[in-house]
């Protein structure tokens, strides 16, 4: 009794597709960040699948520190959205274009 | 799997729900009585059965028909599906970390050997901590849909309350597991099973003191009610809220309550084991079933008489007794235990 | 015994303590420090160097080398840290300490007003440091250091009145014509290196004359390249031009530097690399021509200068061409003679005229002079002391080192005896038109300088008198020959270093220094002896007298244009100019608006504006939009997994 | 099809559908909600992938903290809808939905290859066991489990020091 392969990697792909189209149609920062998130969470999905086919806790490993890794950078990108939200009032990325020449 | 197996796989986990659920008249009976005794007041008395007034048993019974038939108002510029939704976000959380604890040992029953909890999943510990973690999306969005500046603030309190103190509280957890070397309660219990001295509140006092402070934290009870407290928010979250959907924030209380209890008592209290006394067979599990209960509700008088005795935390208070005495107290606690567990005394 | 490296390091330390605290300790510190640090080298040196003299002349010549480290170990080249003492750098040695610290004596006089009076010091120590490396240096590269540093010095006290363009001018000049000899000394260094795998005295000499034939076709470049950077350092055709302009410095410098001692290290070399020159008739040859031309042009400009100084400055290299001369022939020992004895002289005349130009008040026109013997009886008794001994009359010390180069030179050739011969009689007529227009006949400067005339201080007249005692006797250290076999201690001294050439292996024509005849010598002697006194009468007779100048006056009338030539210094800075400076310029700001500024820099502004239209053109995706980035990213990773699928593996 | 399989395809399809909401949704709060349901499917398909563990991870950390926090920030900053604005690079969306179009594709092609991944590293793990994960995780991975509590301890900094000057309520988690 077990998951194909091909199941979670189709699975994967799809929420991988989903979470790129928002983050490169959406101009919310916040729905941009969490279809990244998304993105990540499809990759994870991924590892695990991999992890699962292959044996061993060597995915399952992975996908933890993702996860961790996930966890500070939301924090962080969080925070500058505020700090961003604070001085621009703002967080539609049309209308912040720090980065710009 | 025939018919009477289906049964018994559904039967297992609706048990302890359903007897949570079914508690929670009881406790609110009790808990306006315990106000009374404490307070040195009769508490409600006088509803009773058909004239018998039965210590004011009847009280619930009433309350619940008044949730059903007041109005039930939704606010204007309320988020109406976010704001219907809330209150079940929170009461389903409450209810499911029940599957997942203990509350008798395996006993036979028509042939079969049937253990007595809902589910024992390898990680049953962390269950009841992933779920009662996602209450705090009911109580933000419940204060955030309501469109009310005191809702608001009552949601983000408890949203801030909630993840502050799971910290301290998982990490004191991590004492048990380490000590009972698995997240299975079932593993949990019965690591706790051969004498006082095995019980997890003995070797880990202090976890023990963490676990239940920030149980009671979690359930946002005085004096952890920061999230609705009455005199500052009026209502906090729950403001907006009326009728039905009031009464199942109601009822979650006093279901989380009740888990917050039964997880204390698996945790550091051997759960449904007695030392020294093991009946086996269906008795004997029905013996434990009541044992577990009996140590559930003790911890339920016990939440009780906090919420009548002590005032209520200023919300800096809050935050510093969780961030800096809970969560160093709780790494003392763990270190202490991997020094037992690492020296061969656990 | 004293260690050789105490020597210049005790100078060293008298520039440090000068040159870093002498300005905020004032005059009696750098006094004490800058005089006091030479004098205590001369006492040491001559503690070293009387035993070591006594042993030579015991029969014990054998050099000594102290090494005190390695200074560079690469593949099969080796250098040491080494001084060296034998009986040429003793001589050096000997005569480098006792004048310099003459001349440091005289300076305490002769600048006791100057603002820079620590600066002054401190250089000049620096130059007694640097000489005494050069003299003492076991290898080329230690003796090459030297030479760099006393070319600095020179530099630098030539420019001392730094904040006069003229002065400054003329320590470029000297700094830069130095430069161009000095890369033909390290050109022949290098040749050196490259040859023997070293640059020690002690293995390379040998070597060479162990094994004459197999090394005798490198030494004329060797040789010869060695002699440019020698022509640089002595003020030799062509690259003289710098040492007249070089007066432009403080008098005592010119005495020290540019007469006494620096400029003869080319003379210097050119011994000390005697077995190198003996091995190359060529190099010989090209020694020779070039000494003797010098002697007599410079001898014919000294004629017509009005500037005491530039007198001198021509005078000087005369000398030095007749030292050239002399070792061109092969007469290395001579030539090391003659340096000894214009050492004496020269400074002296140099300290003579600093004396006279001290009592004028800066004043170094000699036509604004005369009758000064009664106001300056020292500095005048002294110089005639000088004047007689450059003229080569005898008993005097230049009478006994010339005679002995001409001596020689007549023995190799007669026709560059007859330059030399002719620029001794220049010589005697151009030094006594000095004495004559300087301390006779009256006074033709201002009433003001009249009043201001003194003589000097004894910190100046005292050096002065003790080297007029050496110019007047330093000659008997190198009798002729004709008094005896052993007459001559010079000889004696250094025939073990340089030994005298005998047979005519390496000289073409098997001319024989030895074979002259008594009577030819006395022939010789008589000869130059007589053109001395005739340069001297025609001298008297043209500038003394009631008619003072009329004769030259009238020669000037006949012959306009030679005169013109000759006081023009025959036109060679013009020359140099034209030819040199002019093309080398253009070619220069060719190179600058040309290559520099079209070909570099445009390569440059290209690169430049290559990148900025890039910038330009890739700004464009630098929206500042994060979508837009993420976009790109995404199509770069389509790209490069579409590459990846469709690539064969 | 067994029954895995199916519960798999199941949340699959759910996280797939709520994934979607999340990227259509105009009101950050609700895509935020719809994206919770779907990190919930996805717990669930840990769990079919004997991954018990990363299943409770990711509903505490994920659900639980990340995703509060999140909602927390949209909160605080009270995002309301998505206001429409004229785009002013129309070939965005053309590009991006080529691109999205393309990878997937590309992907997709090689999920086809998946068959060809066969076990190497011995046994596969035990249904739900946590002790040999936690055995790995703490000899063989203790060292990148030392250096992202560095990194947690420099992100909770940086997100301290970003966010100083207004004091909220909020902590990092």
């Amino acid at each position: 009794m077990s998951v194909p392969l091909t199941d979670v990697l189709v699975v994967s792909v799809a929420l991988f597709a989903l979470g790129l189209a928002g983050a490169l149609l959406r101009r919310n920062a916040i729905t941009i960040f969490l279809s990244i998130e998304l993105m990540l969470n499809a990759a994870n999905l991924a590892i695990v699948g991999f992890g699962a086919k292959v044996g061993g806790y060597q995915g399952q490993i992975v996908v933890f520190f993702a996860i961790v890794v996930a966890a500070a950078e939301a924090a962080v990108g969080l925070a500058i959205f505020v700090a961003v939200f604070r001085h621009h009032e703002t967080i539609d990325v049309n209308k912040i274009n720090l980065l710009k020449w | 799997m025939s018919a009477a197996d289906w049964v018994i796989v559904v039967l297992r986990p609706l048990v302890p729900v359903l007897g949570a659920a079914m508690a929670v008249p009881v406790l609110t009976w009790a808990e306006r009585r315990g106000a009374g005794l404490i307070q040195d007041r009769p508490g409600p008395n006088r509803v009773g059965f058909f004239g018998w007034r039965a210590f004011g048993l009847g009280q619930p019974l009433a309350d619940a028909l008044k949730f059903f038939f007041k109005e039930d108002i939704t606010p204007d510029n309320a988020d109406a599906f976010l704001y219907t939704l809330a209150p079940w976000i929170v009461m389903f959380s409450a209810l499911v970390g029940f599957a997942v604890i203990p509350y008798g040992p395996p006993i036979p029953i028509a042939g079969r050997i049937v253990p007595l909890v809902g589910a024992d999943v390898p990680i049953g510990a962390l269950f009841i901590f992933a779920m009662t973690g996602l209450s705090v999306y009911g109580i933000v969005l419940a204060g955030w849909s309501s469109n009310n500046k005191y809702s608001l603030m009552g949601g983000f309190r408890s949203a801030a309350q909630v993840i502050s103190y799971e910290l301290a509280m998982t990490t004191a957890a991590a004492g048990v597991f380490l000590s009972s070397s698995s997240l299975r309660l079932t593993r949990v219990v019965e690591a706790q099973h051969a004498s006082f001295l095995r019980w997890n509140v003995v070797p880990q006092f202090f976890g023990f003191v963490v676990f239940t402070i920030a149980a009671f934290a979690e359930t946002n009870r005085v004096p952890f009610d920061l999230a609705e407290a009455d005199a500052e928010l009026v209502g906090g979250y729950h403001t907006e809220y009326s009728a039905f959907k009031f009464g199942a924030f109601f009822m979650a209380e006093y279901i989380a309550m009740t888990v917050g209890s039964a997880f204390i008592v698996t945790m550091y209290f051997g759960g449904w084991s007695l030392p020294f006394f093991h009946p086996t067979g269906l008795f004997g599990g029905l013996v434990s079933v009541a044992v577990f209960a009996a140590k559930t509700a003790f911890f339920l008088l016990v939440f009780i008489w906090v919420r009548w005795t002590l005032p209520r935390f200023r919300y800096d208070q809050l935050m510093r007794l969780g961030w800096k005495v809970l969560l160093p107290l709780a790494f003392a606690n763990l270190l202490w235990t991997a020094l037992l567990v690492r020296s061969g005394v656990l | 015994m004293i260690p050789l490296w105490l020597l210049p390091l005790l100078p060293f330390a008298g520039f440090l303590l000068c040159g870093l605290l002498g300005r905020r300790l004032g005059k009696t510190f750098v006094t004490v420090c800058g005089v006091g640090s030479v004098a205590l080298t001369t006492v040491l040196a001559y503690a070293r160097l009387v035993p070591y003299a006594a042993g030579v002349f015991g029969g014990n010549a054998a050099p000594v080398v102290e090494r005190y480290g390695s200074w560079i170990r690469a593949g099969n080249v080796a250098v040491d840290f080494a001084m060296r003492l034998d009986p040429l750098s003793a001589l050096m040695l000997s005569f480098v300490t006792f004048v310099g610290l003459l001349i440091h004596v005289y300076s305490v006089g002769y600048m006791h007003a100057e603002e820079g009076y620590w600066r002054y010091f401190s250089y000049l120590n620096l130059f007694m440091f640097s000489m005494l490396t050069l003299v003492l240096g076991a290898n080329f590269l230690i003796l090459f250091v030297g030479w760099e540093g006393v070319g600095l010095c020179s530099y630098l006290l030539i420019a001392f009145d730094y904040q006069k363009e003229s002065s400054a001018r003329a320590g470029r000049k000297a700094f830069v014509a130095n430069r161009v000899g000095d890369f033909g000394f390290l050109i022949g260094l290098f040749l050196i290196l490259g040859l023997f795998g070293t640059l020690e005295f002690d293995r390379i000499f040998p070597a060479a004359a162990a094994a004459p034939g197999r090394f005798a076709p490198a030494m004329t470049a060797i040789a010869l390249c060695l002699f440019v950077g020698a022509c640089g350092k002595s003020a030799q055709l062509p690259l003289y031009v710098w040492l007249p302009d070089a007066m432009a410095g403080p008098t005592p410098v010119s005495a020290l530097i540019h007469a006494a001692t620096m400029v003869t290290a080319g003379v210097y070399v050119v011994a000390r690399a005697n077995v190198f020159f003996r091995l190359s008739p060529t190099a010989m040859a090209v020694v020779a021509i070039v000494g003797g031309a010098t002697a007599l042009f410079a001898a014919i400009i000294g004629t017509a200068q009005t500037d005491i100084k530039k007198v001198l400055a021509y005078s000087t290299i005369s000398q030095l061409g007749y030292m050239f001369l002399a070792c061109g022939v092969g007469a290395f020992v001579a030539g090391m003679f003659h340096v000894l004895t214009h050492a004496f002289f020269k400074a002296l005349l140099f300290l003579g005229s600093g004396s006279v130009i001290h009592g004028m008040g800066g004043e170094q026109d000699m036509r604004r002079m005369g009758g000064l013997r009664r106001a300056l009886p020292v500095t005048f008794w002294t110089f005639l002391a000088a004047t007689l001994a450059i003229a080569g009359i005898p008993i005097w010390a230049g009478f006994f080192s010339k005679d002995e180069i001409l001596g020689a030179v007549f023995a190799r050739n007669p026709i560059l005896w007859g330059i030399g011969f002719l620029a001794a009689g220049l010589t005697s007529f151009y030094m006594f038109r000095v004495v004559y227009l300087t301390f006779f006949g009256t006074f033709r400067g201002t009433e003001e300088e009249k009043r201001h005339l003194h003589e000097s201080p004894p910190s100046m007249t005292i050096p002065l008198v003790i080297l007029a005692v050496l110019s007047t006797a330093g000659g008997l250290v190198g009798l002729p020959a004709l008094l005896g076999p052993r007459a001559n201690l010079f000889h004696r001294f250094l025939d073990p270093i340089v030994p005298p050439i005998t047979g005519g292996a390496a000289l073409g024509r098997g001319a024989q220094v030895a074979e002259l005849s008594r009577g030819t010598e006395i022939a010789l002697i008589a000869a130059s002896v007589g053109i001395a006194l005739l340069g001297w009468i025609v001298a008297r007779v043209c500038y003394s007298g009631d008619r003072a100048g009329t004769i030259p006056e009238r020669f000037v009338r006949a012959f306009p244009g030679v005169h013109l030539l000759v006081s023009n210094k025959f036109y060679v800075d013009e020359l140099y100019e034209a030819v040199i400076y002019r093309p080398f310029r253009r070619l220069s700001r060719m190179f600058w608006k040309v290559v520099d500024t079209l070909v570099i820099d445009g390569l440059i502004n290209a690169g430049s504006f290559l990148v900025e239209l890039s910038g330009d053109l890739l700004r464009f995706f630098t929206t500042g939009n994060v979508r837009n980035y993420a976009l790109t990213f995404l199509l770069g990773i389509v790209a490069l997994l579409a590459y990846l699928g469709w690539a064969p593996r | 099809m067994n029954a895995a399989r199916l519960i798999f395809d199941l949340a699959g399809a759910v996280a797939f559908v709520f994934a979607a909401v999340m990227v259509v949704h105009r009101n950050p709060i609700k895509s935020l909600l719809a994206i919770v349901v779907s990190f919930f499917a996805l717990a669930a398909g840990f769990v079919l992938l004997s991954a018990p563990f990363l299943a409770a991870i990711q509903v505490i950390v994920y659900a639980g903290a990340i995703l509060v926090l999140f909602l927390f920030v949209t909160m605080l900053l009270n995002l309301q809808t998505e206001e429409e604005t004229a785009d002013r690079r129309p070939f965005q969306k053309l590009f991006a939905l080529v691109g999205i179009v393309a990878l997937a594709a590309i992907l997709l092609s090689d999920v086809r290859r998946s068959g060809e991944i066969t076990g190497t590293s011995g046994q596969p793990p035990a249904t739900g066991a946590v002790e040999p994960l936690a055995r790995a995780l703490f000899s063989q991975a203790a060292l990148p489990f030392e250096a992202v509590s560095v990194l947690l301890l420099a992100s909770l900094t940086g997100a301290y020091v970003l966010m100083r000057r207004e004091r909220s309520g909020s902590a990092a988690p």
